[in-house]
């Protein structure tokens, strides 16, 4: 393979070389445990507080707000079981959508097991969730609104600041998985009344394995992992010192250059978009026109299927994703596309391009250029295709 | 994920197409599961002269309809019917579990097109007397 | 400071050169999402597997009953809540120990306010748990026992095997903190009947905030974190990658050199042992005498307290820890000192150094000259030591 | 953790020891808590000349005991009335919250020295009236 295209920097990013930099002394030099009171100790227990600012100031929060965690799943998991659990006896709803990531709608699920009500919300065409409807939903047993901030898959912005008010009104508490909008988009809790927020290292050029869940001060919230009094006494275990020194690293770079880097995925993706619908028929864009991420393209080539599309992609060195079924073994296509109405059969043609700060005009050129006699190369091979042939 | 031979059968896929005036055609799957595979067969005396397939679907399911159409070329439609899902798979040196199913569609496809074929020229196939090609394979 | 003596590697140790090495790539070259169907995604899936085999091998399990997490606080909190959630319905009675880690201790307070009942057994004055007060404990209602292999603090080793067998023969879950012993102590899962087991990298020359859980095949538990299709859809989160292989590593390295390592540690500690009972009055050893960690010195220096014991030792370029209240912000000293019958006052002066593979006798000698003065000076100190003086 | 002030008292803590036939001894603390000190006082004509401690205790603890008896000597039994446990924090460049309990004993072991001093002349001394030496200083 000479050359490496990786356009799937929604499922993760590269540590970018900054960020390790930071990060190496923390594994074999000031490897201390935070908790130790040497030198050793306070020289990571500095590191990690440092990293702590960076991310509190990345989202207006005050440093005492932010956990660190070992990611994205971890982080909502903690917000909807932490917040149901210590607030009980407020009330058992919940609401949320029906796009949200897999680590909110397994936790829904869970919580319905133990008891717990959970509404979720539909997504128009476009995959923004209906205002009116979330209005309705409320009743009086409504402890907890979860309304993702942008989707993974479509790359959709919700209207968070309305959501935020619509909870605060009500006094409800409002978390959104802010996994993908991290570093993308500008984020400030007090001014879109956020009281959760779940982000994860590695969607922003930091570590897997490492995130945080900002929890406003004053929100009452159990526990997901107890033991030692890390976190103040919130979130047990040995730090992740490399780990938390490297997010902390990532976010603030990310947010140093976010117009910068902004303009530069917006410009490549709206390219790549128009290419694609300029040289390839039978195509349909999914998410928001407009109201998306800057890196998101996503779109359904129909009469063929993801997999051997993201295959044929591989062989030619370039790396995207797809919300069809076949990779997950279920043969159920992505529950996102299905929510924005997309027919099963058309949800299974469905391409992710997610666009990273180390991608050029030139590679989206080559990928469109790729995409076209891979689409035409599936196509004729498709049963599908050719009855629409026929048609024609 | 795939082995060598699928990935040789995904690349290359041996025998798309369609022929024309096909003895016997068949077409199973369902594009709302996402694959569909649809077969024809060119049949001379009892012997298949010629396979092809055009195949909507994953890469498995295309290396399958590939490798099915290349095992039963030249074979009567005795040794076809012998044809199953796991003897296509094997061929392929394995396909992983979730994928299995996509070999039970090259089978049902082959039998498809025979069917298509004894119910064109009247015939009995033996083996097809229960066959069928609309059923899923799917477990939903 | 001239030199650093590190003699905490219960707290954390240094991540082993031959461990980071392996990791690197995984951070900004093999950088791809283990879950991605792409080449760059196969050669992270391809590490973690072979990671998997690693620690299965380690511990005689089979690779599909290893389940990375986030470290040790995380295994045993999913172990305790996993169990216990999943198997309410055979009962609500869990068995535990005194002298466990808060990451048992506090999970098990927080499943009794959720309607469960714990039983903490009790513990000898050398921190062996009492068997015969465990078969007493058992009712039909018990569905986990859970005592650790060894104690962080005194270092002792439990009696492992014979729980396994009661455990076994009663038809109870058995699960072991294993984060102190593994590296350390050989454990077969099998030949010692246990169900579950937690373990952390950092302890054993890996990296911080990684670890696992051994889930026997069949065993009954839910989901700590849910979402993604990872670790057999029972640990959701993208995975830590260069930390699960870092992980592998190490705990390779560890069990390729246990004898050599284990007896290099032991002859280290005896000789600390010996050295400091030799040149230091009112000291007393804490744990078991043999059947303890090979690199676990825990001692008493009495009429002294712990914190000024540890700064003094930094001063000097030392780290060492204790089981003193000072440093927690409690004022009860350590619960497993109390656990095993030291007065409080006792338990004020207790210092644990904890040997690893990079100290040498030399260091050994260095650290017990250093202590001889300190003790000496903080007892000059100390009006308890007066009155000692005045009374003989 | 601790600022330099601290740790430099703690290093080199100030007048450790005893005073032989102290006009006053004051010892608070409790062993189970991990802290006692102990105050020896100097004093002539209402003025402390000497003070000396030992401290059985952490860091802060010590450092406490160190600065309180640098900030009484030469003062006046009223002006040392005055040295509060905050005065002594500060003095310290501040303790972290949960070590505040160490002037808070610095300031008590004055006090109780003080109170022996005017037991022993049989004086009354402004602001030790309901002070009781025993009192403990931690929550439990
Ligand atoms: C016995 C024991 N259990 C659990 C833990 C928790 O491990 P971690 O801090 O890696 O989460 C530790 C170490 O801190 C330990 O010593
Ligand atoms: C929207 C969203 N939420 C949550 C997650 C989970 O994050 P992680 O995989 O880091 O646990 C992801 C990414 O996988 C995501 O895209």
């Amino acid at each position: 393979m000479n050359r490496y295209i990786y356009m799937d920097n929604s499922a993760t990013t590269q540590v970018k070389q900054e960020v390790l930099d930071e990060m190496l002394p923390y594994f074999n030099i000031n490897y201390g445990n935070p908790s130790s009171i040497y030198t050793l100790g306070s020289k990571s227990k500095n590191a990690i507080e440092i990293a702590r600012e960076r991310v509190a100031k990345a989202i207006g929060a005050n440093t005492n707000e932010i956990f660190f965690t070992a990611g994205g799943s971890e982080s909502d998991n903690w917000a909807l079981k932490g917040i149901a659990y210590a607030n009980r006896k407020k009330g058992n709803h919940i609401i949320t959508s029906k796009i949200e990531h897999h680590a909110i709608l397994h936790t829904c699920q869970y919580l319905e097991k133990e008891g717990f009500k959970v509404t979720y919300l539909d997504v128009d065409k476009y995959g923004t969730v209906d205002l009116e409807q979330l209005k309705n939903s409320i009743t009086d047993d409504t402890i907890l609104i979860s309304i993702m901030f942008a989707n993974n898959e479509i790359g959709t912005i919700q209207p968070i600041k309305e959501i935020g008010r619509i909870a605060k009104e009500k006094g409800i508490y409002f978390h959104t998985d802010a996994v993908q909008a991290i570093g993308h988009v500008k984020i400030d809790v007090d001014d879109l009344n956020i009281d959760l927020l779940s982000m994860s290292a590695h969607k922003f050029y930091g570590p897997k394995g490492v995130g945080a869940l900002y929890i406003r001060k004053g929100v009452k919230i159990d526990s997901l992992i107890a033991g030692g009094a890390q976190e103040r006494n919130r979130r047990a275990g040995t730090e992740n010192v490399p780990g938390i020194v490297g997010m902390g690293k990532a976010i603030e770079l990310a947010y140093e250059n976010l117009e910068e880097s902004n303009a530069k995925l917006i410009k490549l993706r709206d390219r790549m978009i128009s290419k694609i619908f300029d040289r390839i028929d039978y195509v349909r864009l999914n998410g928001h026109p407009t109201n998306r991420l800057p890196g998101n393209v996503n779109v359904c080539f129909e009469f063929i299927e993801g997999e051997s599309l993201l295959l044929s992609l591989d062989m030619e060195g370039i790396a995207a994703s797809s919300g069809s079924a076949c990779t997950s073994g279920s043969l159920e296509p992505s529950h996102v596309l299905l929510a924005i109405g997309l027919p099963h059969e058309i949800a299974h043609g469905s391409l992710r391009l997610s666009l990273g700060d180390f991608n050029t005009e030139e590679e989206v050129d080559y990928v469109v250029d790729k995409l076209v006699e891979i689409v035409s190369r599936l196509r004729a091979m498709s049963p599908l295709y050719e009855k629409i042939k026929e048609v024609k | 994920m795939y082995s060598e031979k699928v990935m040789d059968h995904f690349r290359n896929p041996r025998n798309v197409g369609e022929i024309e005036n096909a003895d016997g055609i068949g077409e199973v799957g369902n594009p709302r599961c996402g694959d569909i595979m649809k077969m024809y067969l060119k049949i001379e005396n009892g012997v298949i002269v010629d396979a092809k397939f055009k195949t909507f679907g994953c890469g498995s399911a295309i290396a399958s309809s590939s490798m099915a159409t290349e095992m039963i070329k030249g074979k009567t439609i005795e040794e076809a019917m012998q044809v199953t899902n796991k003897a296509v798979a094997e061929a392929l040196d394995g396909l992983p579990p979730i994928k299995m199913h996509c070999s039970v569609l090259a089978e049902q496809a082959i039998k498809a097109a025979l069917l298509d074929y004894s119910k064109k020229n009247n015939i009995q196939i033996k083996g097809l007397e229960n066959f069928n090609p609309d059923e899923d394979v799917h477990e939903h």
